[in-house]
């Protein structure tokens, strides 16, 4: 990281380097405790976490390009989709917006030096390492073939290296474990005076009740696996029918944690965007207590509906009709976040730049995954969707289009202030462009083919869903170049990108007045940072010279905003 | 490229399948040949009774049954949705298209908001954002309660409907089906086992099934019926099909390595074409060489829960070497021979073996003389 | 869900440093009362109640008992901020959600289960149905 | 786990006006207490939710198998978890009373007090050493280890591979002739709902069950008259007196090994953060401004305790 960070104010040169400068050095960096190094960290190891998973997702793609077998056989197939599957969930989206993006913001949001607990932090961070290594190593043994799920009785049968994948994915629970532990504390004790629960930004209320459900949820995923490794290798029974055991009651044990982690997903990436879309419409956004409580009251409803994914899967009548009536409760909170989202848009003075675009897109492909997950909901239509392509295209409009969506916004959303350097807007504007053509050239078709008759995981396929494959790998393709295209975008801008101003969007959260890159203790000792009236754009003007916004309270008597 | 995206997006007309023409069903997955009861074989005198595989007499041709028709399900659907075979599935049709009407409406609305207000307040020279309230409890009640209304109602639907998916009627015609790693086998009350579920058109057919090893999952797509299949555990679906042809089904559940190649074709006969097939089937059942059909019946009707063939004593004697021994019984000395076998398969507790107890049931009128016959040879050869 | 602290974050500690003060009294109490309803607890089971469940029930309410005894003084619950035991508490309610949901659907389809499969030999000779256990 | 649970509590680092473990980001002292005891109970509130899944299939197993747990519930010996629950509680008492000591800066009664509760963990593990080292030695492990030699009353069990059982004194036991019938398991004892174990239920209404499926219904089928003669003819069939042990038995072990290896792996956990915590104290680094990590361990020691307290009566106490 070298970069000579400087930042644009009177004196010329920075009281302080900036974090990425203090100490160099890849040992400091290893053993460091600032929670924006372990941020840039997660950042590094999730963006080629996401990029080798997208490569299998590609090979996936390319081999479903016809039917029958094109680059690999049926048991590499099975292997690919698995990797695929447990690398973007496990490793990329899980700990994606909390852990990097997070870690990197909440802090400097709250004004404060840091989060609660930094070296349960740094834990957190080689916690994740270890569970990558994990992944790595059944990945270069013999993949695990088991599906993400890891759905016994095959999962403790199957000849692969499932221990390994299992071990992996126990680690990384604990590391999201101790990562919500400490947003928890940290916005419980670090809110600085003045901001009380309703004047926090919006991304607070969307870390702390992910960092709810990673605290709550995630032990149950750990336990899941633990019976699992020792079912595995001790043939204990609990979920072997041979010996008594009920794979049914594996998939309880294991939805119980996965539908929050789905929330886990996806409610960080609603926060960034609440924050995004206000900022960038220029305008208070609208019924905040709405979305404050819908996000709160997501994180509650979540742990109700975990048995809609068991609709089929041997589960009573009376616990289907009993998880399908509380899925519906599941559909309104997103329903009114979407609503407000689209009401601050009105009467607001849009600028459609890169974090907008991807907000945007992020609205509209959100709506589309939350709106087919009312199909799912409905019994006797799962009962023909379950299992089908169907499923395969809402979940990743689900986690692709928005959670992952909402990841690169809010990460060129946050660029400037954590590299000090400003991106190529152009490219990114065509990028989120392209990404949301791609997006839905990939995963429409997916809806249609499923409810033909396509089912899940399948190696070949009936000749009369070729089409919709081939369109489907056009669109993935083209996905996968301009994301690589953006990320190139992002890398470059290290080296050539202009100096970013404090304040490139005109956000008026408390990381806007933190020099960008900012210091170790995210402020200068002389600058404390003032805490302004929440999402109240009135005191902001653009500055040409400055590059970025300010605010005329601090404009000197010589600028021309100056006013008594 | 084009023309691949208006096909799906624009013009809306079913995708014509690219492989024109009948789809012969055995093509191209490598789906098993239709497997006959037994093999073909050369017509020869009759040899040696314990050889399996011994040339059939010339006067007894092998019985076949009839090879299962073309695919009638191909592009047959709506453009959304598979060809609707089953009432059943005409509620999950309707039910689909007016969820996916509201989830259309609901989307154009909210991108043509989305769009409109994005170019109407852009940032421009002179625009500032006009004056506008945070919150208005108003709006947002009724955003909350109208889709809490749609929700209900698609739950209620959603319900009632799979409360009929799950409740067949008493009269049901039963077939039990057995899944197992990457093969489906259906077993009908006369004992044939077939790759490919046969039913008869019009009359409701419910399935109990169970799996050999791991998670299966049964699904027609023309029934819209899909079931999970457990190891130890019997899972039950019903339908009544509709109109005759050939459907696919398929398995949805992941299970290993073929999980995709595991899939058969549902016949739905004609009225009338159920039971002659049935009976075809029946004939061909009693059609195999008696120690072929001695060893079938030996697993198929459970023999082996209790009599084993490798010498070890379970609930009853093995019948491993025993024909031509003579064993203490409950009446007295008895040589292990074609009538004992006969008389201890119809009435089993007439002459018991010493130190077994007399918990064998009784086969009368379950088996045929040909299959008493089958399981005698079946014994004789067992050495 | 949420509990406003006040602006500074923590809240002025009223006792002599930072934390409540068990007094000897409380503790040796509530010592005393654990290991009686242990001692209760064992007899108890002793006792044929007609109906098994009768049994677990009153096992169950005793150790609730020694549970919120522990929780209060031990733990100081009674002396601490209320979000502690917010936290607390909805973690055991969503362990409870948890155990009644996995029952009443584990209830509903018990009748279909069978142990008796006929592929698998008895459960004591070696299942030849599963494929060598692989190393990992 | 564990290693991080004291992590957050206590952060050994450059000094600050009051106490030199106050970490620099925080305030002040109380500051970081408040902070450490929040961390504390998300982590205990987590744990409660890790030993949730544990208690989940206990419940289920037990209420659908009533007659294994019976049955097998006999194998413990509750005197000895009775003995750990008395040690169990004796050590919660003398970590709430190393709490006081810390906050009233008695550090001779501190170091007493934490060297009580590491004695009374140590006696816990080793109670738990020999309880386990008798299950080993009976065989009653888990799924399908399960093959001991006497029923829990000490009467010699028929071993699957056919030879006659022994009874305590070695003479073959005289049966009657129907316990000799081989797959067919004892009748369990009135009054458990669920299938009778061993017999391919016969479900009510559902007739393919025995109409389609030949072998093992219609050999159930067969056999169930016996027994309901048998019973009839007022014998009375309990499973203490019959040769073998209901189907699964293992299960039981399943889930007792698992309860209480993964109680007695934080106990372990709690003995190395008391040891760490004893050198300290010995070192005099607690005092009425700084005690958080004693309070914090004592927690999580208090929780280990609280899931004790369930384990018991759930796994000893079954009437």
């Amino acid at each position: 990281m070298a970069t000579a960070a400087t930042t644009i104010d009177s004196s010329g040169a920075p009281p302080e380097p900036s974090y990425l400068t203090v100490k160099r050095g890849f040992r400091n960096w290893i053993v460091t405790l600032d929670h924006k190094r372990i941020g840039v960290m997660y950042l590094i190891g999730i963006t080629t976490s996401f990029l080798l998973g997208g490569v299998f997702a590609l090979l996936v793609r390319t081999e479903l390009f016809f039917p029958g077998s094109q680059i690999v056989n049926e048991a590499q197939y099975n292997q690919l989709f698995t990797l695929h599957g447990a690398i973007m969930v496990f490793l990329v989206i899980i700990p994606g917006l909390p852990a990097a993006l997070g870690n990197f913001s909440l802090p400097i949001v709250l004004g404060a030096p840091d989060v609660a607990f930094p070296r349960l932090n740094l834990f957190s961070f080689y916690l994740w390492c270890t569970g990558a290594a994990l992944m790595l190593l059944s990945l270069i043994v013999n993949a695990a073939d088991t599906g993400w799920t890891f759905y016994t009785p095959y999962s403790t049968t199957t000849g692969t290296a499932v221990v390994p994948a299992v071990a992996g994915a126990f680690v990384l629970g604990f590391s999201s474990i101790f990562t919500g532990l400490n947003f928890i504390v940290t916005i419980h004790k670090f809110k600085p005076k003045g901001m009380g629960w309703f004047q926090m930004p919006l991304n607070l209320w969307g870390i702390y009740s992910t960092a709810l459900l990673q605290v709550l949820a995630t032990p149950v995923l750990g336990i899941t696996l633990l019976l699992l490794l020792v079912e595995r290798i001790g043939r204990i029974g609990i979920f072997d029918p041979a010996l008594g055991g009920d794979p049914v009651l594996f998939q309880h044990f294991f939805w119980f944690y996965s539908h929050p982690a789905v929330y886990i997903m996806i409610l960080p990436a609603m926060a960034v965007m609440s924050d995004l879309i206000t900022t960038f419409s220029h305008k208070h956004i609208f019924g905040y207590r709405f979305i404050a409580y819908s996000s709160v009251g997501l994180a509650a409803l979540s742990f109700l509906v975990w048995g809609h994914h068991m609709f089929v899967s041997g589960q009573s009548k009376l616990a289907s009709m009993v998880f399908s009536a509380l899925t519906f409760t599941v559909a309104i909170p997103s329903a009114i976040k979407v609503f407000n989202w689209v009401a601050t848009l009105y009467k607001a003075d849009i600028t459609l730049k890169t974090p907008m675009l991807y907000a945007l897109s992020f609205i509209l492909l959100f709506t589309i995954g939350g709106l087919t997950g009312i199909f799912l909901g409905a019994l006797n239509v799962d009962v023909h969707l379950h299992d089908s392509y169907f499923v395969v295209a809402h979940f990743h409009y689900v986690m692709m289009g928005s959670a992952l969506i909402a990841f690169l916004g809010a990460l060129h959303y946050w660029w400037p202030k954590m590299f000090g350097r400003m991106f190529n807007e152009r490219v990114g504007q065509v990028c989120a462009v392209l990404v949301f053509i791609g997006f839905n050239t990939t995963f429409l078709p997916q809806f249609v083919m499923g409810a033909r008759g396509m089912a899940r995981r399948y190696f070949d396929y009936d000749p009369e869903f070729t089409r919709f494959h081939q369109v489907s790998t056009i669109g993935a393709f083209l996905m996968g170049i301009t994301l690589v295209v953006s990320f190139g975008n992002l890398i470059y801008s290290l080296f050539r990108g202009r100096r970013a101003p404090r304040n490139p969007w005109g956000g008026t959260t408390l990381e806007w007045q933190a020099p960008s890159p900012p210091p170790l203790y995210n402020f200068y000792a002389h600058e404390q940072p003032v805490l302004y009236p929440i999402y109240d754009y009135s005191d902001l003007y653009y500055d040409e010279k400055e590059g970025g916004w300010l605010r005329r309270a601090d404009a000197k008597p010589e600028d021309e905003a100056y006013e008594p | 490229m084009l023309q691949y995206l208006l096909t799906f997006v624009v013009l809306g007309q079913p995708a014509t399948p690219p492989a024109a023409g009948a789809d012969k069903p055995a093509a191209e997955q490598s789906q098993p040949a239709e497997k006959a009861a037994a093999g073909d074989k050369k017509p020869e005198a009759a040899g040696n009774p314990c050889d399996k595989n011994a040339p059939r007499p010339a006067n007894k041709p092998k019985k076949t049954l009839p090879p299962v028709g073309p695919r009638t399900d191909i592009g047959a659907g709506t453009y959304w949705m598979p060809v609707a075979n089953s009432d059943m599935a005409e509620h999950v049709d309707g039910l689909f298209l007016a969820i996916l009407a509201i989830s259309i409406f609901c989307f154009v609305g909210i991108t043509i908001a989305v769009v409109y207000f994005a170019w109407k307040y852009r940032h421009r020279e002179g625009h500032q954002a006009p004056e506008s309230d945070a919150h208005n409890d108003a709006l947002e009640i009724t955003w909350t309660i109208i889709p809490s209304i749609v929700c209900v109602i698609i739950f209620l639907l959603g319900w009632k409907g799979f409360v009929d998916l799950n409740t067949p009627p008493k009269h049901a015609y039963e077939i039990t089906v057995v899944a197992e790693k990457w093969k489906w086998s259906y077993k009908y009350p006369n004992g044939w086992v077939d790759e490919n579920l046969h039913v008869p058109v019009g009359e409701p057919v419910r399935l109990v099934m169970r799996s050999k090893d791991v998670l299966h999952s049964f699904w027609v797509p023309s029934f819209r019926v899909k079931q999970d299949v457990i190891p130890n555990r019997y899972t039950k679906i019903w339908f009544e099909a509709k109109t005759p042809g050939v459907y696919r089904q398929y398995c949805a559940e992941y299970c290993g390595d073929r999980h995709s190649f595991m899939k058969s074709l549902v016949v739905v006969h004609p009225p009338g074409g159920f039971k002659r097939y049935m009976e075809e089937a029946e004939q061909a059942l009693l059609d195999m060489p008696p120690v072929e059909l001695g060893e079938y019946l030996y697993a198929a009707r459970g023999c082996n829960q209790c009599h084993s063939t490798d010498g070890t004593t379970k609930t009853g004697p093995s019948w491993k070497g025993i024909f031509g021994e003579t064993h203490q019984t409950s009446a007295g000395a008895v040589k292990v021979d074609e009538n004992y076998i006969r008389e201890s398969i119809l009435d089993p507790t007439a002459k018991v073996r010493a130190g077994f107890n007399p918990v064998m049931p009784t086969f009368k009128g379950q088996l045929k003389d040909e299959q008493i016959d089958g399981l005698i040879t079946y014994i004789k050869c067992l050495k | 869900m949420s509990d406003p602290t006040h602006e500074s974050g923590y809240d002025d500690h009223t006792h002599s440093d930072m934390g409540h003060v068990a007094s000897k009294r409380v503790l040796l109490g509530t010592w005393g009362t654990l290991m009686v309803l242990t001692i209760v607890t064992v007899t108890a089971s002793r006792v044929d109640f007609g109906a098994s469940e009768l049994n677990l029930l009153i096992a169950m309410v005793i150790a609730v008992i020694k549970a919120t005894l522990v929780c209060l003084f031990f733990m100081h619950l009674k002396y601490d901020k209320l979000f502690h035991s917010v936290v607390f508490v909805s973690a055991i309610l969503l362990a409870t959600l948890f155990v009644s949901f996995a029952l009443m659907d584990s209830n509903q389809y018990q009748t279909d289960v069978y142990w008796q499969q006929k592929d698998y030999q008895p459960t004591s000779d070696v299942d030849k149905s599963y494929p060598v256990l692989q190393p990992y | 786990m564990s290693s991080a649970a004291h992590d957050e509590g206590a952060h050994a680092g450059h000094g600050h006006a009051e106490s030199p473990f106050i970490q620099h980001h925080f305030d002040d002292g109380a500051h970081q207490f408040e902070s450490g005891k929040l961390g504390i109970w998300l982590f205990l509130g987590q744990e409660v939710l890790f030993f949730s899944a544990l208690f989940v299939a206990y419940i289920i197993y037990r209420h659908n198998h009533p007659e294994i747990f019976e049955y097998a519930h006999r194998y413990l010996d509750v005197r000895l978890g009775a003995i750990n629950t008395g040690v169990l509680i004796l050590s919660s008492l003398s970590a709430a009373w190393a709490v006081r000591a810390a906050q009233l800066n008695q550090r001779r009664a501190l170091i007493f007090c934490l060297a009580v509760t590491l004695l009374c963990a140590f006696g816990f593990l080793g109670i738990k050493y020999v309880e386990y080292a008798a299950k080993i030695h009976h065989h009653t492990l888990f799924g399908k280890r399960f093959a001991p030699h006497e029923a829990p009353d000490g009467t010699e069990i028929e071993q699957p591979d056919g030879n006659p059982g022994k009874d305590a004194k070695g003479q073959p036991t005289a049966k009657e002739p129907l316990n000799t019938v081989g797959g067919v398991k004892a009748q369990p004892i009135e009054g458990s709902k669920g299938p009778p174990p061993g017999t391919a239920p016969v479900v009510p209404g559902d007739p393919s069950a025995s109409k389609e499926e030949p072998a093992s219904a219609q050999a159930g089928v067969g056999v169930l008259p016996a027994i309901e003669a048998q019973k009839a003819a007022g014998a009375k069939i309990d499973t203490e007196s019959s040769a073998r042990p209901p189907p699964n038995t293992g299960m039981f072990f399943t889930i007792y090994f698992l309860m209480t290896g993964l109680h007695g792996l934080h106990v372990l956990a709690g003995v190395f953060v008391f040891i760490w915590l004893l050198w300290r104290a010995a070192k005099g680094h607690f005092g009425p401004k700084y005690y958080g990590p004693i309070d914090f361990a004592a927690l999580y020691w208090h929780l280990v305790d609280l899931i004790w307290i369930f384990l018991f009566p759930l796994l000893y106490l079954i009437a």
